[in-house]
């Protein structure tokens, strides 16, 4: 251990491997990095700022006096830190990332480059519209097209991410109700459905009421058919459904649904699955967000940014939110307020959206244009259906035919093996795969939801099938340690996630040595 | 295509190794009537690289970036100098094309800042916890006031005449669905403390009240002690939910923890971000952690693995939608991951030493600002106190002046008449921002502009 | 084994620790990969290209026949084989990387940014000189600075690296020689010179004669007066020298040059020591290199592009090489050809230089200025021998006393242990550093050249220093297995360098298994 | 100072632990008289990353952009478009900030992306072997003058006309000390072949040559079946070596392997760099498996590790300077390895097919600009065979029209007179470099350009 001069890295023990424990506890390229609090000083810094004119304070008194407790790192030691840092995380520019509903799909490096041009990224929001003319264009591009892949007649551009985009739908659908004078109360979502669904439902004040699928995971029509009646304000069914499967009933459904007077919200985050070859406009639906940062490629950044953008049928269309762009004959024009009349139900947000993922976007489709982005579906459908029939006759496939942009499982293979879901997708971290989504959808017992998107070669799909072959046959021959153990090789080894809701940590207390683990001061 | 790794051959093994002769055979539970038979004829078909790049380029060659020109622009984004270093460290693909770390072991980049992010949040803020972010501050605030309201189980806020419009706005909508009632100040540019309504909030709390919301600085850039203000509060069982829009003013001035907020909510654009033209931007959201487990969002932990050492998980999810559904404190899941990266990136650089000096220079060169422009013919500055922001009353209709500096390129700050088109009182009002950015001949310039647009 | 379905990737065997082999050869982040040939293919482009308009060939009938034999990648397989690839490096951004001579400093990103300006990267060297005034400015502006930092009158912009750089000063010094009519044959190199040094000169026809040096590293004064005659064109020194030292006879030593008609040129790879501190026109110098990659934080780039401006005195500025930049009244000039009278030798490379690098350190110039690089030196200087003195009771330095930039150790400290330098060297990897210089410079055995850079913090060196200390101590307790094996924690272990060398396969030869060693074709 | 990690602090007590009281006191070998007691009075003190950002734009600023006008400059340095993942990844720190690879265990990244380089390269050229970078074409061709006469043990190396005159110029340089002997071409703009002197050549070709060095394309763009010249050097035991600047040509042409070469060399820019103003580029060097130890610069190849694992080192370094001091091949150390790193990745993402639709392109286009010139009175265009590149000859002086169109913002390529100031024969002659970058409408704008400027 290094103790009497060396700064104690990481985390205390040193690595060990062929009987060998390194001094540092790093190992090769595999290194420990400190919290930022445990490196940093609050008197360095790593930027110049240069000394402030002298003038007489204005702050009406109210300079701060305690220190903050901010931990100050020169240029090099941040590069380090946070080049560290990335190395230790798994992303879809070093292997397949299969998180089924998540579409880990490629993100062109144009994009990046793209949404950097200064006319994009330096610009203000409350800029005079006059010096903006060209980012209203670019909205309005973005706009463009997804009403045209859609077949929807409007579109909403500010919603922030997936979640979003439903609250921005749901707002819509109830203004709407309201406009007719006719409140409802109930929300219908299937089992199935992401958790975002019930809890945008709950949170418009909407009681959520499950519907039923059917053994082959669809939406059970004559069930829902049954609940439909006029306390029903929507349906929020997501198509491609979260089983990978598409609502074969979906224009029945619509009908119904609209028979009772009730909206059809589509939860637009498959809508990967279907671009350019099916427009949700001629399903019948009546809103659907849209998650660019799926779709459309804008990076999931490690949890977001996203984009959701909600397009909206004829019916919803005048409930839109603020703003929106309005191309006249001469400019393209910025509407940030309620004029006499307009029934929007107002605004979802500061400013006007998330513009650096529409250049993103914009950049992504006018590459794919029509004809890539179908094919684009296609191949992505192509290739969960592959690993569908490659991998059958070793996993359990949780229904039957065909797929579309992802392939579900069940964990029926693993019965009587002692080894679960979880297990399993730990030991493909070992083999070198970020693993699928797991229990999810929960209508599914210990579900394993695979998404390998357009992406992925054919080379690349072989050996991830290759992997989870060998890996399913290794479950049924017993090897129960590989995975009950795994993953042996990350660079942690499976972390204690009781513990950290049990006696939840979520700040840097200052202690006494780097590396080392905090006391729980607060146990529930 | 350059994106698609397949070539034809390799479709056709593979659906010859699915079994099915034709891609569409796999589409077969679409409707016949609506599964196109060809790609949409009304969008253009793929382009190539620079065909793109010359599309996008001319687009943005049609909007004035904010480095080129003297630029006074805030209310709610700020533009700071970003280090070259924040931007080449989240373009890593390893942080930029990983998502939520649901996978801890493979995701430890992603949750030690995380950790990091939060702790910097709750200690500048002057909270105990804080959460790995939201959309952005608008949405944040909507968020505080909801969280108030199952804390407090009571349904009416006070909202600050200060508050952000916008934030405002977003409240409203969602208020008139969720059952909350919003009590909501109406701004005046008073002499002084432009949008500062503290007296006037401080005798409509009372035991219905779940919290007061007040912005500080507020969108008129006035800065207030809000001790008493929390105290009233606390007094009546609500609390204090404090906005911050401009988070380098957390470098120089009394955090909100210290006042006494319970609550604080911001937008982070500020550190690390750039304009973006709005977005993406940054939602930051801190509280007591007595109060953790009504948060919104996702938090990071810290725990162990199997052999004892330290790591980080994603935490508390009980509270979210992917585990609670209905009955989540939010919808949220997607976040602002990369942003708060580049937050925390450009924090730790700052650190406390360079935060302090970067909020000193911003206050000092507002202060400059402030003295040249009062001497203006026809400028009256309003605030006695700010940080980095403040607002003048015009002799003309702000909009026209600031219209035509824009036109002698002078982004000359926000004519309040953009933000409340219908309270004609504060459509004399221009809120202007000062920071790092601008330079003293910058200030000359619009000092010059101002005399010459008000004099003729 | 991935065998049936999956493609066998990067190095055949499944990779073990704690007992466990994985299937796909992948240990959880630490990803093999195959070469492009392996993965690529002939058919399959990352690039649309438009389709060529419809002409009449006038390629003259030189059409090509045959296929290349380059494989294609779309852009999500090639941005995943350079990210695998790129982990399997060290880097400063990773760690401190002590590489003596080579001063691996922090790059800051900053420079990056400058460089990528479209105003600098995306102008052609042949452009009209009006349209590029800005570009001789820059080139003009760190020109300006080179010159007051070294106390020289004249410098040239062109040459590529320190040892282009060399051969520019020896072509002067030999051009200066040749004006006054004065051929002479011999360069003296002191034997502990970098190998450029004696390449250079032999490249330039001059016979190399080595100088010895002293028992402290230092050149043996009186030994090199008395070689010194007219005979000899030029001594090359490097200064501070490569053990680290600077040389304290240096103003005798070109005195003395001086004084036999001949030249001093200084090899300045090691400038950084020094800059701001002393000016080595002072010192009388003629010409001198400076490595802009090493002193002016140019990235590195794995092996360059660098950029070795020479600094000239008096006696040489008028036999620069072309071209160089003129400031007039009114503009800049680019002066690209001899005029009447011109003695210049000539020019050394098409265009102007390394634009790139020259933005890149007017970036760290401007950033650093006039007290910040000569804190920069001192910072390098200090960090250097605190090491000295940390490391000096467990291991063994070659010289007394302070050094300047580097710290040198020779192997007396393994004598006995079984372990030599090379081991030494590899077993640092595993402690998650890059070793230092090792076996340069040739007058010490085993040598070990320690240069930390200024850009290491205190807890850094701490750090390293203890873990070299743990090094020490665990070779003098005899575990020679920790040494001679190492490394047993990189992406791969010790590689066969006598095998590549004895059997050299120099290019991709399409075998049939990707990840298969070649058969080397010629034998030795 | 952002990029310095010490205070003052630290400094003091490291001192102190060293054993001195000041820093100057480790600097004691420096004679009194030369150490420097303060900072450099005639430079500024450090700045701002925003104030150097600001300088340094302002330089940028004044400079006109490729591609901001319609451009035709070629001559050994090409305007193509480079996919931004390229840049993305070579600024990835790994690449970035590592150097040569030294300790191959932990550099394998940079080992491999050589091995692919070196393959990448011997076949474009239709070599065997190519090494891992030089500087960039013209030090390459030096090179190569060299080994071929360390191979031949002759000293006289015939130049053709045809090659590039800064290759030239600094081949000359050297050969005054190393004691060549080069026999040079003088340029004539031939109708037909400007510049094409092989039959000249094949006369000058005997016992005593060297090598014959040709550039294919040619400065004037001409391009030439080189077999015959092949076979009468290798008739006289003289080595063929050709110069090749624009390698995108090598997609759609013959290599100069299947015609017979010896040792290729070249200028790597085209594919994966910028223009940067001439530099860094990078030298191509390949050249027949016999020779590989006469080769200058570094070489990668495959070995095995200890477990028998394959892997890459350096290699045959007892040609280099490291190793052999004076009897090295050359004295190159530091190459261009970055920028061997964007053309392997550029190269990788083209692969074959996207190569040949590349260059088909550039081809097709540049026959489309030659056919609407020749159409311009006053301008005969002289190449019967080119690539994407070719001369033209005006009816008045060349550098007056390139002058005056750049003025109207069009660069149109290089007037002769530029790179031949003394051979006033070539006077009237541009070459025209015609790239994918090239749209109908600037060859349309450059025709326009050049009718109004010829005629008044
Ligand atoms: C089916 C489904 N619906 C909704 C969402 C929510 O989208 P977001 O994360 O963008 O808010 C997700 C994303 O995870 C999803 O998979
Ligand atoms: C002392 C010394 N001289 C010369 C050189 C050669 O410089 P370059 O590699 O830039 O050609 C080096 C670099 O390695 C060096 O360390």
């Amino acid at each position: 251990m290094l103790n009497r001069q060396g700064r104690p890295t990481g985390t205390g023990e040193g690595a060990s491997a062929e009987g060998f424990t390194t001094f540092t506890g790093h190992k090769g390229l595999d290194l420990n990095e400190p919290l930022i609090f445990e490196i940093g000083r609050g008197d360095r810094t790593g930027v110049d700022v240069p000394d402030a004119p002298k003038v007489a304070s204005r702050l009406g008194g109210l300079e701060r006096e305690a220190p903050i407790g901010l931990p100050g790192l020169s240029e090099p030691e941040a590069v380090r830190h946070y080049t560290r840092l990335s190395r230790k995380n798994y992303a879809i520019d070093m292997g397949l990332f299969p998180l089924g509903s998540c579409t880990m799909k490629h993100n062109p490096r144009l994009n990046e480059k793209m949404a950097r041009l200064a006319g994009f990224s330096d610009i203000h929001p409350l800029q005079p519209q006059d010096t903006v003319q060209g980012a209203l264009e670019l909205i309005d591009t973005v706009a463009h097209w997804l009403m045209e892949l859609t077949g929807m007649p409007a579109v909403a551009m500010s919603p922030k991410a997936g979640a979003h985009g439903e609250l921005c739908g749901l707002l819509a659908i109830r203004a709407a109700l309201e406009a007719r004078g006719d409140a409802r109360e109930v929300v219908l979502v299937p089992e199935s459905a992401h958790g975002t669904n019930p809890a945008t439902a709950a949170f418009c004040g909407y009681r959520v009421e499950e519907i039923p699928a059917t053994e082959n995971g669809r939406v059970d029509f004559e069930a829902l058919k049954k609940r439909l009646g006029p306390d029903v304000a929507a349906i929020m069914l997501t198509n491609p459904n979260t089983c990978g499967l598409f609502e074969p009933d979906i224009i029945k459904i619509a009908e119904a649904v609209h028979a009772v007077g009730a909206f059809f919200y589509c939860d637009g985050a498959n809508f990967n699955a279907i671009v350019g070859k099916v427009r949700p406009g001629d399903l019948g639906v009546d809103a659907m967000h849209i998650n660019l940062h799926k779709t459309f490629s804008t990076p999931h950044g490690g949890g977001g940014p996203g984009s959701g953008p909600v397009v909206f049928s004829e019916a919803l269309a005048p409930f839109a939110p603020l703003p929106y762009v309005k191309k006249t004959e001469e400019r393209f024009e910025l509407v940030e307020h309620l004029e006499e009349g307009d029934q929007s139900f107002g605004r979802m947000v500061a400013f006007h959206g998330q513009m650096g993922m529409f250049v993103r976007a914009a950049s992504y489709m006018l590459s794919h244009g029509a004809d890539g982005l179908r094919q684009a579906a296609e191949d992505a459908v192509l290739n969960a259906n592959y690993i569908m029939a490659k991998l059958q006759d070793v996993m359990t496939p949780a229904f039957e035919g065909p797929c579309m942009h992802e392939a579900l499982f069940d964990d029926r293979f693993l019965k009587d093996t002692g080894v679960t879901t979880l297990d399993f997708a730990k030991a493909m971290i070992d083999e070198g795969y970020h693993p699928m989504t797991m229990y999810f959808p929960l209508v599914v017992h210990g579900a394993m939801l695979i998404e390998p998107t357009e992406t992925e070669s054919r080379a690349s799909l072989d050996e991830f099938i290759g992997a989870l072959r060998s890996l399913a046959e290794a479950a049924k021959n017993g090897e129960k340690e590989r995975f009950t153990a795994a993953p042996h090789f990350a660079p942690v080894k499976r972390l204690d996630e009781t513990r950290a809701a049990r006696q939840p940590v979520l700040s840097y207390k200052n202690t006494a040595e780097p590396g080392s683990v905090t006391t729980p001061v607060a146990a529930e | 295509m350059r994106y698609l790794p397949h070539m034809d051959a390799d479709r056709q093994s593979m659906l010859a190794d699915i079994g099915v002769e034709h891609i569409d055979e796999l589409f077969r539970d679409v409707p016949a009537a609506a599964l196109l038979k060809e790609p949409i004829t009304s969008l253009p078909n793929h382009a190539t690289e620079l065909e793109v790049e010359r599309m996008l380029s001319r687009m943005a060659g049609r909007n004035t970036p904010a480095s080129a020109v003297p630029f006074f622009i805030g209310c709610g984004a700020y533009k700071h100098h970003v280090p070259a270093s924040v931007d080449h460290l989240i373009q890593r693909g390893e942080f930029l094309t990983s998502y939520t770390p649901y996978q801890p072991e493979i995701a430890q980049g992603t949750l030690q800042y995380l950790f990091e992010f939060q702790t910097q949040v709750a200690r500048l803020t002057g909270m105990e916890v804080a959460n790995a972010s939201m959309y952005d501050g608008s949405t944040a605030t909507t968020e505080a006031i909801f969280m108030a309201r199952r804390i407090t189980r009571r349904k009416k806020a006070l909202i600050s005449a200060g508050v952000h419009p916008h934030y405002v706005d977003v409240a409203k909508a969602l208020a008139k669905v969720s059952g909350d009632e919003l009590v909501i100040g109406t701004p005046e540019l008073a002499k002084g403390k432009p949008g500062g309504d503290y007296e006037a909030l401080l005798g409509q709390i009372d035991k219905t009240t779940s919290c007061v919301v007040v912005q500080n600085p507020n969108l008129f850039g006035y800065v207030a002690d809000l001790t008493e203000l929390a105290e009233a509060c606390h007094a009546n069982g609500a609390l204090l939910v404090v906005v911050v829009t401009e988070v380098v003013s957390l470098g120089l001035m009394k955090s909100p923890g210290e006042m006494g907020a319970d609550i604080v909510v911001g937008e982070g654009q500020s550190i690390g971000n750039g304009l973006n033209y709005g977005g993406p931007y940054l939602g930051l959201f801190a509280c007591r952690e007595k109060f953790v487990r009504q948060m919104p969002g996702r938090l990071c932990g810290e725990t162990v693995d199997a052999d004892g050492r330290r790591g980080y998980v994603l935490t508390l999810s009980t509270r979210e939608q992917h585990i609670r559904r209905e009955k989540a404190t939010s919808n949220i899941c997607t976040n602002s991951g990369l942003c708060a990266l580049a937050f925390t990136i450009h924090l730790s650089l700052l650190g406390e030493a360079g935060l302090r000096q970067l909020a000193q220079f911003n206050h000092a060169r507002a202060v400059q600002a402030a003295e040249r422009l009062a001497k203006v013919p026809g400028v009256e500055v309003l605030n006695d106190a700010f940080f980095n922001e403040f607002t003048i009353r015009l002799s003309k209709p702000s909009r026209d002046v600031v219209r035509e500096l824009g036109n002698r390129d002078i982004l000359a700050g926000v004519a309040l008449s953009r933000l409340y088109p219908t309270e004609t009182a504060l459509h004399d009002g221009v809120v202007l921002a000062v920071t790092e950015i601008v330079t003293e001949s910058d200030i000359e310039a619009l000092a010059k502009g101002l005399e010459e647009v008000l004099s003729c």
